[in-house]
C-alpha cells in the first residue's frame, strides 16, 4: 500500500496550501480529491505553491481532447473528407473507438486546394492525427497538416506492408509498385 | 477484330480452375478479363458463364447480370438525383452514387456552369472508379476534350435492360439495331451499366422500338428480322385507321 | 446395395428426391433463383452489391445479411439459427473484399417445407448469388442426411426427421472436398458423423452436375444470336 | 530512388500495436505456439462454478470461465399442459446477451448472436433426452411444472454457448422443485414450504469449442478476441457415454476430417472435466 | 428543454436571495387558483383548476374490473399491470391516473419529450393514490372480495403550462373526487357461495367516494442559489437545480416525498423544506375546501346550473 | 408471444404457499420479526472490476441482495443533442429470476422510474464537465432481490464502486440508504418481507464528505416530525456504508 491513497470527495487541503492538479477539485476554497489514487505533492519551482494531483494506476480510456495526437484507421473516403475510427488517444488504446474526420483543406499545409484525396488516404491506412476540434455530433475534426503526421502504415494492393520514400509516395517491397499516401516523417 | 472462339466445354461455374498453360506460348503474356481471378498460379473461374478468348491471349468469362460494377472509360446513361454547388451526384445503378463534376463538361467554367435539373438524363463516361472510392464521370471524351454525344440527352424514353443485352447492343454485328433502322428513324445511346436511352419523333416508334430491342434479347438472328418485318407491317397498318 | 430398405415415398436409403429449380424468376431482383427437393421449395433473391447503413458498414469487406421468412408466420429463433449458419457458410465464398462498404442481402422465402430445408435454402442461395453475377470463390451446395433406426437415409421428409436419431446438414464446395458447413443434431457416434459426410459429399456432386446442366440450358437460351 | 531498409520505421508500444494489428500480433504469437494470454493452443481456460447461490430460484449456477461469466437461474411455475400431450411439462431455455456484458450488444430486443444460441439449446433439450418431461406433471391434463431458464450474461469474453450449456446443465442437476398437490376444486396447486425434491438428468451433454486461425491454428475455448480474428468455430457437444450430441461447423474455410478427428480427443476430455468439476463442487455443497 | 439566458438566470436567482420574486410573492406564497367541478357529463367526476396560467381538467371515471387482472385484460397498459403486481391483497380496488400534456400547452410536450413527463407524472401520482396514504379507502370501492372492483380511472389534460404542474393536477384531482359519485351497488348471494351484484343508476343514490377528504396534494419547492421557492413559474423553473415534491394530506402528515432535477442539497435545508411544507400543504387545502364549499353555495343559489367553462 | 425468444405456455402461475401447519416462531420482542436491530444494515461485500469488457464495474453483495452493474464510457453519445457536458444514461433491469415473482424481460414502469431516480441521483456527483460530447453508460442487472428499495440503494452504492473503477472523476462518492417504518420505529434496510408488510419505503442517497443530500424518495404516511428523524437516520447509515466503499476502493487499488 503507497504512502497516502484517497477515494473521490477527500478533503486534501485549502487553497492556500496547493495548487489545484489533475484528479482533484476546488470547492469553496478547500481542494478534494476526484478520483481514487495516491497522491502525488510536485514543487514546481516557478510557481509558488506546490501542486497536488491524484493518480489513478489503472489507465482508464482516454478520450481525444483539442491537441492530443490520436492514431486510427481510415474507414470511409470521399472527394470532400476523410473519416478515421479513432483508436488510440496519445499511448492509451481507447475501449470504444471514436470517429474523426480529416478534411481535405487540413491534409497537408501546401497547397491546401489542390489536394486529391485518394491520393492521401486510402481505406485501412493507419493514420496519425493531430485534434483540431470537437466538431460536430459525429466526429472529431482532425489534421495531418504537420510533418509527423499522415499516413505510418498502409498494404499495398498485393497486401504487403508498403514502406514511405517520400512525403507523398510509399512503395511496395514485393511489387515495386508505387502508391501516393500523404505519408509521416519516420521519427 | 478476329473472331472470338468459344471453348469447351459450354458453361463454366465459380470455382472451376481453368487450363490455360497449354495455349501459354513462350513469348506473350496471358491476360485475364473479367470473370477470372488469378490466385497461387492458377486461374479459377469467380462467375458463371462461357469462357471466351481472344486469339488465345485474353480471356474473359462472358456472364450477363443486372447490378453494374464501374470501370474505367466505360460509357453509361445516369440520372441526375442531388446537385450540391459543385458537382452532381448521379445515379448509375451501381453499388454507389458517381459524382459528376460541373467543370467536367465541355466549355464549362466557374462562371458558366451547365444547369441540368434533378432528374435531367445525362451520357457520361467513367473517369475514376476503384473499389475503395465512389466512381466519378466526365462529360468530356478522354482523348479530345469534345463533349462528342455526351451531355444530357433530352426528352426520348429511357429502358433497363441487362448487361449482356447492352454489351451486344454496342457490338456493331448485332442485327437488331440495323434491322430497326432500316425501317424507323431513331437516335438512341446504349449505357454499358444496362441503360439504353431511343428517341424518335413520334411516341407510338419509340414504345415499339423499346419493346423490339427488350424481346430481341433472347432471338435467333432470324428471328429477329422476322419479328421486325410484323413491327413495321403492323405499324403500317396503324397508320391507316 | 441389395436388401436396401424402401422409405415410404419409395424411395432408396441414398436416393435424393427429384430437384427442380428456376434462375431468374423475379425480374425486380439482381439476382433469384427457386430451387426444390422434392415438396421442400425456397425461393430466393439476391440485392447487391448496394448501399450500406453506416453502422452495418465494413471498410473492407462487403457486409453480407441474410433473411429468411418462414412458410406461414414471421421468423423466430428457428429462422435466426438458420439466417446465422447460412451466412457464415457463405462468409468466405462471396469474395466479398472487391466490394468494400456495400451490402449483400440474400433474402429466402421458404414455399413450402418438407423436409432438408437448410440444404434446399443453401442451393437455393447459391444458384441466386450466381445469377446475381456475385464473384465466388466457388459454389457451395448441400445435401441432409439422417439416421432413421441405425440406417442413413438421404434428403429426409419431414416425418423422417421427426424419428430419425440424428440428423446431419453438410454443405461441399466444388473446389476442395473438406466440409465447408456442418450441423448436425440428435445423439450419434464418431464413425456414424464421418460415414454420413462421406455419403452427403457424394450426394452433393450429383446435385452439382444438375446445377451445371441447369446454368448450361439457361447460357444456351441466351447465346441464341 | 534510394531503397529504404525495411525497418519498421514506427516502434509501437506492445498495447498500441496489438490494437491497430490485431492479426499480426496474434501471429506472432500463435508462431511459438502460445497464446498472448499465455495459454496453450488446445488449453481450456480456467472454470468455476458457484451452485444454488440465488435464493430467489428454484436451481442456479454461476460460472466464470476465464473472463466470460454468466449467471442461470431457473424459476419453476405452474401452468396447464398442451392439449395434445397432457403429461408433459415445459422446459423454455432462454440466454440475454445485454449491453451490462459487452459494449457489443446494444439495448432493446435480443441480437442474432442471442437467440442462434437459445434455439440451439433448445433444439438439444427437443432432440437429445435430457430431462424426461413427464417427470414434470403434477396432475395430468390440469396442471405441469415450467421451468423458465435463464441465463444472463456478466461480462462476455467469447464462447458464450460452452459457458451456457455448462451453467444450464449444473443449475438442472440440483434443482429443488417443492413439493405439490394439486386441489381439485379450485383448479389451483398448492405448494409445501419444506419438503422438495430434484430432478434427474438422463444424460448431461457438454460442450467444447474451438476455431480456426489463419487456416492452420486450432485454437481451443477462444475469447473474444480470438473470435473476431478468426471466420470458422466448431462446437463438439459430448454426453457422459462419450457419444456426439450435436456438431457444429460454422464459417468459411473448408476443414478436412483429420483436423476435426484431432479436436475430438481434446473436446471428450475437456467435457470430462467440466462432469467432474460438478460432481466434486456438488459433494462439497 | 426551453432555454434561459444566464443573465436573466442570475437576476433571478438574486431575487430569490434577497427574498423578492418576480411577481412580488415571497417565497412560499402561493398563486390563487380558480375552480370549476362538475363541468364533464360523462365522467363520473370533473374539474377544472386554473392556477394563474398553469391549466389543468381532470375526468374521473368509475368502472368495475376484476381485481388480480394478471391475465392479458383488455386495455392492458403497462401501469395498470404494475399496480396490480405490487397490490397483492385481494379485497381492495386501485386507482389508475393518466397524465396528458397536450403539445400546445409548451414547447417542451412536444415529440419524445412529452411521454416521459407523462410518464413521470402518471407514476407519482399512481404512486401517491393507490396504499393507505392516498386517503381514498380502497376496501370500500371492493365489490366481492377476490373477483369485482371499482376501478377509478384519473385522467388528467394538461391545457396550459406555466410552472407548478404536479401542484395543480394534485388540487384539481383531489376537487374532482370530491365530485366523482359511484353508483349503488346491492350484492346478491346466489347460493352455492356465488355472489352477485347489480348496479342501481339512477343518479340520487350514488354515493361520495369514501375517504376522499384524506387525499394529499403535494408541494413542490424548487430550489435556487441557496435559498428555495414555493409554486414557481416556467421561467422559475429553469433556474432550479433542485426541486422536492412533498405530498401532504390535510392533518400534515407527510405521504410522499421525491427529489428531481440535477442539483442536491443539505440536509438542514431538507428538514427546513419538510417544515414549511406541512404547513403550506395544511393551509393549501383548507382553502381548497372553502372555494368547493363556495362554489357548492353559488351552483345552489343558482339551482345547479353551472357556466363559465372557458371564460 | 415474443419471436425473439423461446416462449413457454401462455399463462404459468406461481403455486400458492400451504399455510405452514406450525406458526412460525414470531415472539415479536424485538420490533423487527428476523430480530434484527433497529438501526441494523445486512453485511456489504463490494467487488469491482468483474466485467472484462466494461470500462469499469463492481458486484454487490448483501446478505440475499446481489447486484452487477457495468459502466461503459466516456464514448461518443448517439443521443441526439450535442451539449459541452458529458450525459449519464442507466438502465435499471431486475434479472428473470431474481424476484419471489418471474419478472419479464421488457422493463415495467417501474424499472424505468428506477432508471431515471439513479440518473437524477448521480447528475450532482460526477464531473461531467471533463466528458463534453461523450455519455456514460451505466447498466445494473440485479440478480437477487430482498426488498426493492434496498436494491435501489445498494444499486447506487454500487455504481459509485463502478464509476470510480471506469476512472470517472467524481466530485464524492455517492452511498444510498433505504429504511421503513415498522410500528412507529424507523428501521434501516428493510428485506423483502418486511416491505410488504408494511407500505412505507424511504430511500435517500447522500454524498457522505461534502455533506449533500443527492436524491430522496419516500412513499407512505408519516408524521413530518418522524420523516426528518428518518432523514438523520439514513444519513448516519450513509456515511459508516462510506467506509465500507472507502475501505473496498483502497484494497483493490
Amino acid at each position: 500500500m503507497s504512502a497516502t491513497t484517497v477515494t473521490p470527495g477527500k478533503k486534501l487541503g485549502s487553497i492556500q496550501e496547493y495548487e489545484v492538479g489533475p484528479g482533484t477539485y476546488m470547492r469553496n476554497n478547500y481542494i478534494y480529491s476526484s478520483t481514487v489514487g495516491d497522491i502525488y505533492i510536485i514543487k514546481d519551482v516557478n510557481k509558488k505553491l506546490p501542486c497536488i494531483s491524484v493518480v489513478k494506476d489503472k489507465e482508464q480510456s482516454a478520450i481525444p481532447e483539442v491537441d492530443s495526437i490520436v492514431t486510427g484507421k481510415i474507414i470511409r473516403v470521399n472527394p470532400k473528407m476523410a473519416t478515421l475510427a479513432i483508436m488510440v488517444v496519445g499511448n492509451k488504446p481507447c475501449k470504444d473507438d471514436f470517429q474523426g474526420i480529416i478534411r481535405v483543406q487540413d491534409v497537408r499545409s501546401t497547397e491546401k486546394d489542390k489536394v486529391q484525396i485518394y491520393r492521401s488516404f486510402r481505406p485501412g491506412d493507419i493514420v496519425r492525427a493531430r485534434v483540431i476540434s470537437l466538431g460536430d455530433r459525429h466526429s472529431y475534426y482532425l489534421t495531418t497538416a504537420e510533418n509527423e503526421l499522415g499516413v505510418i502504415f498502409a498494404q499495398s494492393i498485393s497486401g504487403e506492408t508498403m514502406i514511405p520514400i517520400s512525403w507523398q509516395q510509399m512503395i511496395c517491397p514485393k511489387t515495386k509498385v508505387m502508391e501516393y499516401r500523404k505519408c509521416a516523417k519516420p521519427n | 477484330m478476329s473472331e472470338t472462339t468459344e471453348f469447351q466445354p459450354y458453361a463454366i461455374l465459380p470455382g472451376e480452375t481453368i487450363s490455360l498453360d497449354k495455349y501459354k506460348n513462350d513469348k506473350d503474356v496471358i491476360k485475364i478479363g473479367p470473370g477470372l481471378l488469378h490466385e497461387k498460379q492458377q486461374v479459377t473461374a469467380i462467375k458463371a458463364g462461357t469462357l471466351k478468348n481472344h486469339n488465345n491471349q485474353k480471356w474473359w468469362i462472358d456472364s450477363s447480370q443486372r447490378r453494374y460494377v464501374p470501370s474505367l472509360n466505360e460509357h453509361v446513361i445516369g440520372k441526375i438525383i442531388a446537385k450540391t454547388q459543385d458537382y452532381f451526384r448521379v445515379d448509375i445503378g451501381s453499388a454507389h452514387s458517381a459524382l459528376l463534376s460541373t467543370l467536367a463538361f465541355e466549355g464549362a467554367t466557374k462562371r458558366n456552369k451547365p444547369n441540368l435539373e434533378i432528374g435531367a438524363l445525362v451520357y457520361a463516361r467513367v473517369s475514376l472508379a476503384n473499389k475503395d472510392m465512389e466512381p466519378e464521370l466526365e462529360c468530356i471524351s478522354a482523348t479530345t476534350g469534345k463533349a462528342n454525344g455526351f451531355g444530357e440527352l433530352k426528352d426520348g424514353f429511357l429502358i433497363k435492360c441487362s448487361l449482356g443485352l447492352c454489351r451486344s447492343l454496342l457490338n456493331p454485328n448485332t442485327p437488331i439495331l440495323t434491322a430497326l433502322g432500316e425501317h424507323f428513324a431513331f437516335e438512341t445511346a446504349v449505357g454499358m451499366n444496362g441503360r439504353v436511352w431511343i428517341n424518335t419523333p413520334d411516341i407510338s416508334n419509340t414504345i415499339l422500338l423499346s419493346n423490339a430491342i427488350k424481346n430481341s434479347e433472347f432471338l435467333s438472328a432470324k428471328e429477329i428480322k422476322q419479328m421486325v418485318k410484323e413491327l413495321v407491317k403492323q405499324s403500317e397498318d396503324d397508320m391507316e385507321l | 446395395m441389395p436388401g436396401e430398405t424402401i422409405r415410404a415415398d419409395k424411395r432408396t436409403s441414398s436416393q435424393i428426391r427429384p430437384i427442380s429449380s428456376v434462375l431468374s424468376s423475379l425480374n425486380r431482383a439482381d439476382g433469384s433463383a427457386s430451387f426444390s427437393f422434392g415438396n421442400s421449395s425456397v425461393l430466393c433473391s439476391v440485392y447487391g452489391p448496394q448501399e450500406v447503413k453506416i453502422k452495418d458498414e465494413l471498410l473492407d469487406r462487403a457486409t453480407i445479411d441474410v433473411n429468411i421468412t418462414p412458410q406461414i408466420g414471421i421468423g423466430s429463433t428457428t429462422e435466426k439459427n438458420m439466417e446465422r449458419i447460412v451466412r457464415e457458410a457463405f462468409s468466405d465464398v462471396i469474395i466479398s473484399s472487391l466490394h468494400p462498404r456495400t451490402s449483400i442481402s440474400i433474402t429466402v422465402q421458404i414455399t413450402q417445407d418438407d423436409g432438408s430445408i437448410i440444404s434446399t435454402i443453401i442451393n437455393a442461395v447459391s444458384l441466386a448469388l450466381i445469377d446475381a453475377g456475385i464473384p465466388l470463390h466457388s459454389t457451395l451446395l448441400s445435401v441432409t442426411c439422417a439416421i432413421l433406426n441405425g440406417e442413413i437415409i438421404l434428403d429426409p421428409t419431414n416425418e423422417e426427421m421427426k424419428d430419425a436419431s440424428s440428423i446431419h446438414v453438410f454443405a461441399f464446395s466444388n473446389t476442395s472436398n473438406d466440409i465447408v458447413s456442418s450441423e448436425s443434431t440428435g445423439v450419434f457416434t464418431e464413425e456414424e458423423y464421418f460415414k454420413c459426410s462421406d455419403i452427403c459429399k457424394l450426394a452433393v456432386s450429383s446435385v452439382l452436375k444438375f446445377v451445371h446442366t441447369a446454368i448450361e440450358r439457361k447460357l444456351q437460351k441466351e447465346q441464341k444470336n | 530512388m534510394a531503397e529504404v531498409s525495411n525497418k519498421d520505421s514506427f516502434v509501437l508500444d506492445a498495447n498500441t500495436f496489438a490494437k491497430l494489428h490485431p492479426k499480426e500480433f496474434y501471429r506472432k504469437f500463435l508462431t511459438n505456439n502460445i497464446r498472448p494470454d499465455g495459454r496453450l493452443l488446445k488449453k481450456f481456460r480456467k472454470t468455476s462454478i458457484n451452485l444454488n447461490s440465488i435464493k430467489s430460484a428454484e436451481g442456479s449456477c454461476v460460472l466464470k470461465m476465464g473472463k466470460t461469466s454468466v449467471v442461470c437461474g431457473i424459476k419453476a411455475e405452474v401452468a396447464e399442459p398442451r392439449v395434445d400431450d397432457p403429461r408433459k411439462g415445459y422446459i423454455v431455455p432462454n440466454v440475454e446477451l445485454s449491453p451490462i456484458c459487452s459494449s457489443l450488444f446494444k439495448p432493446g430486443p435480443p441480437g442474432e448472436l442471442a437467440q442462434s444460441i437459445s434455439e440451439r439449446i433448445d433444439k438439444l433439450f427437443k432432440q437429445c433426452k435430457i430431462i424426461d418431461l413427464d417427470k414434470l406433471c403434477i396432475s395430468e391434463k390440469n396442471a405441469v411444472w415450467v421451468l423458465y431458464v435463464d441465463v444472463i450474461c456478466i461480462s462476455y469474453d467469447g464462447n458464450i454457448f460452452d459457458a451456457a450449456l455448462f451453467s444450464i446443465i449444473s443449475a438442472l442437476k440440483n434443482l429443488k422443485l417443492p413439493e405439490v398437490t394439486f386441489i381439485e376444486e379450485e383448479g389451483k396447486v398448492e405448494a409445501s414450504e419444506e419438503k422438495t425434491i430434484s430432478l434427474e438428468l438422463l444424460s448431461t451433454p457438454l460442450s467444447a469449442t474451438y476455431v480456426v486461425f489463419d487456416k492452420k491454428y486450432i485454437l481451443a475455448d477462444p475469447n473474444e478476441e480470438e473470435e473476431n480474428l478468426s471466420s470458422t468455430s466448431l462446437t463438439f457437444i459430448y454426453n457422459e457415454q462419450h457419444k456426439l450430441c450435436g456438431i457444429s461447423k460454422l464459417g468459411g474455410i473448408p476443414l478436412s476430417k483429420e483436423l476435426i478427428q484431432d479436436c475430438t480427443e481434446s473436446a471428450i476430455e475437456r467435457t470430462d472435466n467440466l462432469r467432474q468439476l460438478l460432481d466434486s463442487t456438488m459433494k462439497n455443497l | 428543454m426551453a432555454l434561459i439566458s444566464p443573465s436573466e438566470k442570475d437576476f433571478i436567482t438574486k431575487g430569490i436571495e434577497a427574498d423578492m420574486r418576480n411577481d412580488g410573492r415571497s417565497r412560499i406564497a402561493y398563486r390563487d387558483f380558480t375552480i370549476e367541478t362538475g363541468i364533464v357529463s360523462q365522467a363520473s367526476g370533473s374539474c377544472r383548476l386554473r392556477l394563474s396560467k398553469t391549466d389543468v381538467l381532470i375526468g374521473v371515471k368509475v368502472e368495475i374490473g376484476d381485481i388480480i387482472s394478471n391475465t392479458t385484460s383488455d386495455n392492458n397498459n403497462e401501469q395498470e399491470q404494475d399496480i396490480v403486481n405490487n397490490q397483492n391483497e385481494s379485497d381492495k380496488g386501485r386507482i389508475v391516473c393518466s397524465v396528458e400534456c397536450s403539445p400546445s400547452a409548451s414547447r417542451d410536450f412536444e415529440g419524445k419529450g412529452a411521454n416521459d413527463i407523462n410518464n413521470e407524472l402518471s407514476q407519482i401520482m399512481n404512486r401517491v393514490l393507490n396504499g393507505p396514504q392516498g386517503g381514498i379507502d380502497l376496501k370500500s370501492l371492493c365489490i366481492i372480495p377476490g373477483a369485482q372492483c371499482w376501478i377509478i380511472y384519473v385522467d388528467v389534460l394538461v391545457l396550459d403550462y406555466d410552472g407548478n404542474l404536479l401542484d395543480t393536477i394534485f388540487l384539481a384531482t383531489r376537487a374532482a373526487l370530491q365530485n366523482t359519485r359511484i353508483p349503488k351497488t346491492e350484492i346478491q348471494d346466489i347460493g352455492n357461495g356465488q355472489l352477485e351484484f347489480d348496479i342501481s343508476d339512477d343518479i340520487e343514490d350514488a354515493e361520495k367516494i369514501k375517504g376522499w377528504e384524506d387525499v394529499p396534494v403535494t408541494v413542490s419547492l424548487n430550489k435556487i442559489g441557496q435559498k428555495y421557492i414555493v409554486d414557481a413559474t416556467a421561467m422559475e423553473e429553469l433556474c432550479t437545480d433542485t426541486k422536492i415534491i412533498i405530498a401532504v394530506n390535510r392533518n400534515g402528515e407527510i405521504c410522499a416525498m421525491q427529489k428531481s432535477l440535477y442539483g442536491s442539497l443539505n440536509p438542514s435545508l431538507l428538514t427546513e423544506m419538510i417544515r414549511t411544507a406541512k404547513d403550506i400543504g395544511k393551509v393549501l387545502i383548507k382553502n381548497l375546501d372553502t372555494t368547493l364549499e363556495h362554489e357548492q353555495v353559488m351552483a345552489s343559489r343558482a339551482n345547479n346550473k353551472k357556466f363559465g367553462f372557458f371564460i | 408471444m415474443d419471436k425473439r425468444r423461446i416462449n413457454g405456455p401462455e399463462i404459468s402461475v406461481k403455486p400458492i404457499e400451504k399455510k405452514s401447519t406450525q406458526p412460525k416462531n414470531n415472539k415479536d420482542d424485538g420490533i423487527r420479526k428476523n430480530n434484527r436491530s433497529v438501526d441494523n444494515i445486512r453485511p456489504i461485500f463490494i467487488k469491482p472490476n468483474v466485467i472484462k469488457k466494461a470500462n469499469g464495474s463492481a458486484y454487490y453483495e448483501a446478505e440475499n441482495i446481489k447486484i452487477i452493474c457495468g459502466v461503459y464510457g466516456p464514448r461518443s453519445s448517439k443521443r441526439s443533442m450535442v451539449s459541452d457536458e458529458g450525459t449519464i444514461y442507466c438502465e435499471f433491469k431486475f434479472a428473470p429470476f431474481s424476484c419471489n415473482k418471474r419478472c419479464g424481460y421488457i422493463r415495467n414502469a417501474q424499472e424505468r422510474e428506477y432508471s431515471l431516480i439513479i440518473q437524477q441521483a448521480f447528475l450532482p456527483a460526477i464531473r461531467l464537465n471533463l466528458y463534453p460530447k461523450s455519455s456514460i453508460d451505466i447498466y445494473v442487472t440485479v440478480l437477487e432481490n430482498d426488498g426493492t428499495t434496498a436494491c435501489l440503494a445498494a444499486a447506487i452504492t454500487c455504481i459509485s464502486i463502478a464509476l470510480t473503477d471506469a476512472g470517472i472523476q467524481m466530485y464524492d462518492l455517492v452511498a444510498a440508504a433505504s429504511a421503513t417504518c415498522i410500528k412507529g420505529n424507523i428501521c434501516l434496510d428493510p428485506d423483502a418481507s418486511e416491505e410488504n408488510d408494511t407500505n412505507s419505503k424511504f430511500m435517500l442517497s447522500y454524498m457522505p464528505s461534502l455533506k449533500q443530500v443527492t436524491h430522496v424518495l419516500c412513499t407512505g404516511k408519516m408524521e413530518a416530525e418522524q420523516s426528518i428523524e428518518a432523514i438523520g437516520i439514513c444519513i448516519d447509515a450513509c456515511n459508516s456504508i462510506k467506509t465500507v466503499m472507502d475501505h473496498c476502493l483502497i484494497n483493490s487499488h
